[in-house]
């Protein structure tokens, strides 16, 4: 045991509290589960505090490099020779840096889902899944190798499936739950075959080998190819594919924005704080591999990230569904993480990428979570998703207006507010390492502003809208996670990320990029200038603009008809041409021709039954003849 | 008395007493008695056999006894249990634990039902413990048999025709078994010592490869028909969906496993030449059982079907496991068995007690059964969850093992194949969910299942019990997959000596 | 020269009555050809010397089994009844088997040599007869001639046993009918 | 006595009979005329062996006694059909083998 033993209570409690409520939660009250549930992730929330000061600050010793530590590991299964499944707990930057943020959110959903999902059918349901959902994912960050993390990733991918699918009786929250689940599944099976690939070659799943300078999979590098490839991308590029799937990049994004079918704290914790950057932190986990023997791969990463961003910037302009809106734009901020990480280089300034993309990691879950909750908020006291429905809330709604503002200046990256550093340090990145995608990424940064506004503008100003009963302000356990959130927005900008999250573990020297950051803040005031006179003082039409985008436009609103392609490539490919067939081939020829046997021997039975006629001369006929026959045969032709 | 007499012993006497019982409710508190210290057995059996190996006893089979039967053929009443027997012992055991609280309310001939229940039981403990290959097979028929009367008699919708069908494609299999044993036996020693059907003393005499060539496939698909190998599998949607709950509990449960077992203690262990040179064959076979089962259950709208096609899909995995022949794999196919047994006799347990209740199987026709059954429909969804592989839960342990040991053969194909066969996962999350969907959630389709009760206290037994022993292999797989492991040893070192002369095609 | 001409005409007769048998359709005189069938085979037994089996075929085949199929005959179907026969086809067929069969049997007796024995002869004589049946040495039939008895006894019982079981059920009947009597 | 007839001729004359039994047998529906046959048939058999008897192995009399048992035979076989033959006439008032198919199943 050492100093840190205590960090095995950071996933066991989720654990144990989602066995007492699950198996007992029918016995007692409602609310109590929901206290249960929020007091065992206040304590998660102290001990990951507790981790992340001693790690980075009381037991560092300043000027050398953080290091992995493995805290814990026991042996689950035993495979080869090799290869060992362990589960453990492994502490390094990123996944003490992901403790904070998880157990944060995550007892901020807590107590805000004590407000917002109070006299709901299923209470202790939802805190319970709420806390396997804890659970899974502090496993997940908290893996000391890689199936570990594969199994984690699934019981994430479960309690998503059960989260999202909470209200079951409703048609749409069920088949998008299914949705989720099985888009996530096909990514996880290239996570699994990446997962093979490397284990076969490499003869560990242990992060800390596998990343280590000496990493097996060195030996490797100059292996068999495949399309150009070497086996070790492709490895790798499988394995982010199964990140991909989490984080919802495209093409694999279609399931994120149905997810918000859920309740909207789920929203807030799974599809916008969490769960949907576990790909990225995949990324980020094996980011020394990837960047020593298959850069191809992250260029992959870089691109895939970088037409995400700009793909779900689009959308997210023409959508009216404000938790809609709000999904594009974490795709979307998403695809920056992603495209930071694939631009970066490993080691010192070199590694900026890597840090700026785990800082927006960071603030992106500080102001979306903020934002999910705001909307949450909203939808609490307007009954509705559509923003066309709502307006003029700000009267209403003064605590949510002001944390939703934060938010939206946030994300559009207007300082000093936390998302114009991470997001600035981003830019700088991309614009080191590829101008193209640099232009993409500017270009999202403002539409990203105008979207938020657009958003803004809408819900708090605008038309007066009539309710059927006022709107009214969210009570305090509700608000109170807002005004935390809003905090963490606002300041987590501030922190020293270059001195603790780095991809070598050593600090390095990052400043602001005024030639960058100048005209990023241009950029988004400009969108915001744009939102502004388009839905506050309306002197741009916004009916004209779409009328005069036509197609594009359209396009945009159906989302690309990305749904429709996969509705296309489920229903019709698949059902209509690979399973119908399958059932029918069986029924018909496998079965048909087992019962074909069996019809053809029935046949011939009954002809053979004439044989046995009881006729008494019959059978003396054919004995005689065949007495007669076979002599002719035995004497005269053999 | 030897233990492992006694579990072929204990339904003898359950058989008995339920003969003598006079009602219904003294048959079934019989039944249950009787299969419950069968359950304790194996516990115990489990706990003292591991005792052994802690202790240090290293021999191949443990608790061995040995009686001579019918000399002139050398037949010996040969028993004794390694791992992987002790596994299966273990997982009969909660599956027919399981299956008479299952049928708690046949009513039906209750006392012929229940005897021709448990004889099929005593049928499956005798084959897995059974070391003399002959004596292995009679356990075998005496298993099949009174499945054709269960189907038969207890059935629903076209029961005589599935009862038949089964009957008939596995006395099929048999047949082609009995070649393919008779085969064994007059190779089984060298010139000029006595023949033996002893397993263990027959693997230290090689059979000569060109005999290998011609018995391994009669062996193999004889076991591999009893294991839903495509395309003999057609049985298994239509018996499945006519036999009664706990038949098809213990079918898919228990008897399918016989197949896998069969295939690999018989076909490969003793032919492992032949076994590497037409692996790829049967791969392909398998392979294609894999991912076809998957996708024909997609398609299907009967409950049962459905599980019947999963079945096929997740049994194909256990015969491609076996066909990969390194030690991983093996343990995987091991686990796996064990693992679809229990799932999937939760499954129809599960789909037996909805049936009950609402009179269809047909999933369109129902809906929303999470809100007027809560407790069955929870169930439903963990063991659907475990059958699409969620960790924590026992399909997952046995998939990955199979996986990841089928991925390390060093032949290209066969990682390709694994990767084929590894897509399943995906099929097989579609066809799951599809039914969750469609099954529990939404709203209600029709009024009068607002009325409809949840679960009884023996059928809450009867599931809980399969869920425990899923959810204890799914968290805490290391002594089973080390019990499992320990036992394998010596058969991988057999066939890593066999010569490999597969060539390639890549 | 005159034996020669005594076998043509027994077989003649046999031949010629045999095919009458199983051509005739009146059932009686089936019957009476028979007969004459058993009796000229009867005279070949003369012919060859074999008294005491001619005088058995007489009695037993002759005597016996014939006036019993007379008298069976009489039993069950009127004397100016006449038997069906067989159609066409299977009449056709059959002839074509027998034919066939025949002439077969005949190709193959007449390619093969028969060689005698060349010990010196027994006389078929009651005396021989009487030995070798009851004595159960070389050559004693004792035991063919117990089990025959046996037979003979089992078959009588058995014909007995049989022909009678339908009235010992009708006798039964009245008393069921009325149980109260 | 016999001059100087061939064995052959004896053979001959009992395969026509015997064929003629047979040809009998498969053509008369009426069950004593089947009977009859194997009368015929067994009465060819009893020349065979007297012929083979009397010509190849004078020097014991297998032959003889041979066809002494079968006569004997043949009267108990006579006497039991004959017995069923009125059994079956009491049941189905006909002694015609088409009508007598009941029994096979």
């Amino acid at each position: 045991m050492n100093a840190y033993s205590y960090t095995l209570l950071i996933p066991l409690i989720p654990l144990f509290v989602f066995l007492l409520i699950g198996l007992t939660g029918h016995k007692y009250k409602p609310s109590i589960s929901g206290l249960i549930g929020t007091a065992g992730l206040l304590v998660v929330t102290v001990l990951s505090y507790m981790t992340a000061i001693s790690y980075f600050w009381t037991d560092h010793i300043a000027g050398t490099a953080y290091t992995s530590l493995k805290v814990f590991e026991i042996d689950w299964l035993h495979l080869t020779e090799f290869l060992t499944i362990n589960l453990g707990i492994l502490l390094d930057p990123i996944s003490v840096m992901m403790l904070v943020v998880i157990s944060t959110v995550s007892f901020m959903v807590h107590i805000y889902s004590l407000g917002y999902m109070k006299g709901e059918k299923g209470f202790a349901r939802f805190y319970a899944f709420l806390s396997l959902f804890s659970f899974s994912m502090l496993g997940l960050v908290l893996a000391t190798n890689i199936f570990q993390m594969y199994i984690f990733w699934e019981l994430v991918g479960v309690s998503s499936y059960l989260l999202i699918g909470f209200y079951y009786t409703k048609p749409s929250a069920v088949s998008a739950s299914k949705k989720a689940f099985i888009v996530t599944r096909f990514a996880d099976l290239g996570f699994l075959i990446g997962i093979l690939m490397l284990s076969f070659m490499t003869n560990t799943f242990d992060f800390q080998t596998l990343v280590s300078s000496d990493s097996p999979a060195l030996s490797h590098m100059g292996g068999a190819t495949f399309l150009g490839l070497s086996t070790l991308t492709w490895a790798l590029t499988l394995v982010f594919i199964g990140g991909a799937g989490k984080s919802a990049m495209f093409p694999l994004h279609i399931w994120l924005p149905d997810a918000m079918e859920g309740p909207t704290p789920v929203s807030a914790l799974i599809h916008a704080a969490t769960m949907v950057v576990a790909g990225v932190y995949l990324v980020a986990r094996l980011f020394p591999l990837y960047s020593m023997v298959a850069p191809d791969a992250l260029v992959i990463v870089a691109w895939v990230g970088g037409i995400s961003s700009l793909f779900a910037a689009i959308i997210a302009c023409t959508q009216y569904d404000i938790k809609r809106v709000l999904a594009y734009s974490t795709m979307s901020q998403i695809g920056y993480m992603m495209l930071a990480l694939g631009v970066s280089g490993y080691g010192g300034h070199d590694g900026l990428g890597f840090m700026a993309s785990n800082w927006h990691l960071f603030t992106h879950a500080m102001f979306k979570a903020l934002l999910f909750l705001g909307a949450g908020a909203i939808i609490h006291s307007v009954h509705s998703n559509d923003m066309r429905e709502m307006g003029n809330l700000r009267k209403y709604l003064p605590i949510t207006h002001l944390t939703f503002l934060i938010g939206c200046l946030t994300i559009a990256g207007i300082p000093p507010l936390s998302g114009f550093f991470s997001k600035d340090e981003i830019l700088a990145a991309a614009l080191h390492a590829n101008p193209a995608l640099f232009a993409i990424e500017y270009l999202v940064a403002g539409i990203t502003a105008f979207y938020m506004f657009r958003l803004y503008f809408n819900v708090f100003w605008g038309k007066s809208t009539h309710y059927h009963h006022t709107p009214h302000e969210s009570p305090l356990v509700m608000t109170i996670p807002l005004m935390v959130l809003a905090f963490g927005a606002v300041f987590s900008g501030f922190l020293p990320f270059n001195e603790l999250v780095t991809s070598d573990g050593l600090p390095f020297e990052a400043h602001i990029n005024y030639s960058v950051a100048i005209p990023s803040v241009l950029i988004a005031a400009f969108g915001i200038l744009v939102a502004y006179m388009m839905y506050r003082k309306e002197s741009l039409v916004p009916e004209k603009i779409a009328t005069s985008l036509g197609a594009f436009y359209r396009g945009a609103y159906h989302k690309f008809y990305m749904d429709e392609l996969y509705l296309f490539v489920t229903h019709k490919i698949i059902f209509r041409y690979i399973s119908q067939p399958v059932a029918w081939f069986d029924r018909n020829i496998v079965d048909g021709t087992m019962n074909l046997i069996g019809y053809s021997i029935e046949k011939a039975s009954y002809m053979i039954k004439g044989f046995q006629s009881g006729r008494v001369q019959q059978y003396g006929y054919v004995f005689v003849t065949g007495a007669v026959a076979l002599v002719i045969i035995f004497v005269f032709i053999w | 008395m030897n233990i492992l007499t006694l579990f072929v012993l204990i339904p003898v006497v359950t058989m008995l007493a339920i003969g003598f019982s006079k009602s219904m409710k003294s048959i079934r508190v019989v039944a249950a008695i009787g299969m419950g210290i069968q359950l304790i057995l194996a516990a115990f059996l489990v706990y003292a056999y591991l005792t052994e190996r802690a202790a240090g006893n290293t021999a191949e089979m443990l608790f061995t006894y040995d009686a001579l039967w019918f000399p002139s053929l050398n037949i010996h009443y040969s028993i004794g249990v390694d791992g992987i027997s002790v596994a299966m012992i273990a997982l009969t055991a909660v599956v027919v634990f399981a299956g008479i609280f299952a049928s708690w309310e046949v009513e039906y001939l209750s006392k012929e039902f229940f005897i021709s229940l448990i004889l099929l039981a005593s049928g499956v403990f005798g084959f897995f413990i059974s070391i003399d290959l002959f004596t292995m097979l009679l356990f075998y028929e005496l298993a099949v048999i009174p499945m054709y009367l269960l189907i038969g008699i207890w059935g629903s919708g076209p029961k005589e025709y599935s009862a038949m069908k089964l009957t008939l494609m596995l006395m099929g299999g048999s047949a082609l078994l009995m070649v393919g044993l008779l085969g064994i036996y007059f190779y089984s020693a060298p010139d000029g010592t006595p023949l033996t059907w002893n397993l263990l003393e027959i693997s230290k005499n090689t059979i000569p490869i060109e005999m290998q060539r011609f018995l391994f496939p009669f062996t193999f698909i004889g076991f591999g028909i009893l294991g839903a190998l495509f395309p003999f599998h057609t049985w298994s949607p239509d018996g499945h969906a006519s036999a009664p709950t706990a038949v098809s509990m213990l079918h898919a449960g228990v008897l399918m496993k016989l197949g896998g077992y069969g295939a690999f203690r018989v076909a490969i262990f003793l032919m492992p030449d032949a076994a590497q040179e037409q692996a790829w064959i049967f791969l392909l076979l398998t392979g294609t059982s894999v991912v076809y089962g998957a996708f024909g259950a997609i398609f299907q709208k009967d409950l049962k079907y459905i599980n019947a096609y999963s079945s096929v899909s997740h049994c194909g995995l256990v015969l491609f496991a076996i066909l990969m022949m390194n030690q991983t794999a093996l343990n995987g196919a091991v686990i796996q068995m064990i693992s679809h047994g229990l799932m999937t006799a939760l499954f129809f347990a599960l789909i037996g007690m909805i049936y009950g209740r609402t009179h269809t199987r047909l999933i369109n026709e129902m809906g929303g059964l999470m809100k007027v059954m809560p407790f069955l429909s929870v169930v439903y969804v963990i063991a659907g969850l475990a059958s699409l592989g969620l960790p924590g839960l026992s399909g997952f342990v046995a998939e990955m093992t199979i996986f990841i040991g089928s991925f390390q053969h060093t032949d290209s194909f066969h990682r390709m194949l694994t990767i084929i066969a590894a897509a399943s996962i995906v099929i097989t999350a579609v066809y799951i969910l599809r039914v969750v969907a469609t099954l529990l959630y939404g709203p209600i389709r029709n009024d009068h299942y607002n009325h409809l009760t949840d679960a009884r206290w023996f059928e809450k037994l009867s599931t809980v019990t399969l869920l425990v022993c899923i959810a204890a292999i799914g968290i805490a797989p290391l002594w089973l997959s080390d019990m499992i492991n320990f036992s394998l040893a010596p058969i991988v070192t057999k066939l890593s000596m066999a010569t490999s002369s597969f060539v390639s095609i890549f | 020269m005159d034996s020669n001409i005594l076998f043509f005409l027994l077989a003649g007769t046999i031949l010629l009555f045999s095919v009458l048998t199983v051509t005739t359709r009146r059932i009686l005189r089936a019957a009476v050809y028979l007969l004459f069938v058993l009796v000229s085979t009867a005279g070949l037994y003369f012919m060859l010397n074999y008294n005491f089996l001619a005088a058995v075929q007489l009695t037993v085949y002759a005597g016996g089994i014939v006036v019993l199929m007379i008298f069976s005959i009489l039993l069950t179907s009127h004397i100016s009844e006449k038997a069906k026969l067989a159609g066409m086809k299977q009449s056709l067929l059959s002839a074509l088997t027998v034919v066939a069969g025949a002439i077969l049997t005949i190709i193959l007796l007449m390619n093969h040599q028969f060689t005698a024995s060349s010990e010196p002869a027994v006389s078929p004589d009651v005396q021989n007869i009487g030995r070798h049946l009851v004595s159960y040495g070389e050559n004693g039939y004792a035991l063919p001639f117990e089990v025959i008895s046996i037979l003979l006894l089992a078959a009588m019982i058995g014909s007995i046993i049989v022909a009678r079981k339908e009235s010992l059920a009708a006798n039964v009947k009245p008393t069921d009918e009325n149980p109260e009597k | 006595m016999t001059g100087n007839i061939p064995l052959e001729y004896f053979l001959i004359l009992s395969t026509i009979m015997f064929f003629t039994g047979i040809f009998g047998f498969l053509t008369r529906r009426n069950l004593i005329t089947m009977l009859m046959s194997i009368e015929l048939i067994l009465n060819s058999v009893n020349i065979n062996f007297v012929a083979f008897n009397h010509f190849l192995y004078p020097n014991n009399l297998q032959g003889h006694f041979f066809t002494l048992i079968i006569i004997a035979v043949a009267a108990a076989e006579a006497a039991v059909a004959i017995a069923i033959i009125i059994n079956i006439y009491r049941n189905f008032k006909s002694i015609e083998v088409d009508k007598v198919n009941q029994m096979k199943y």
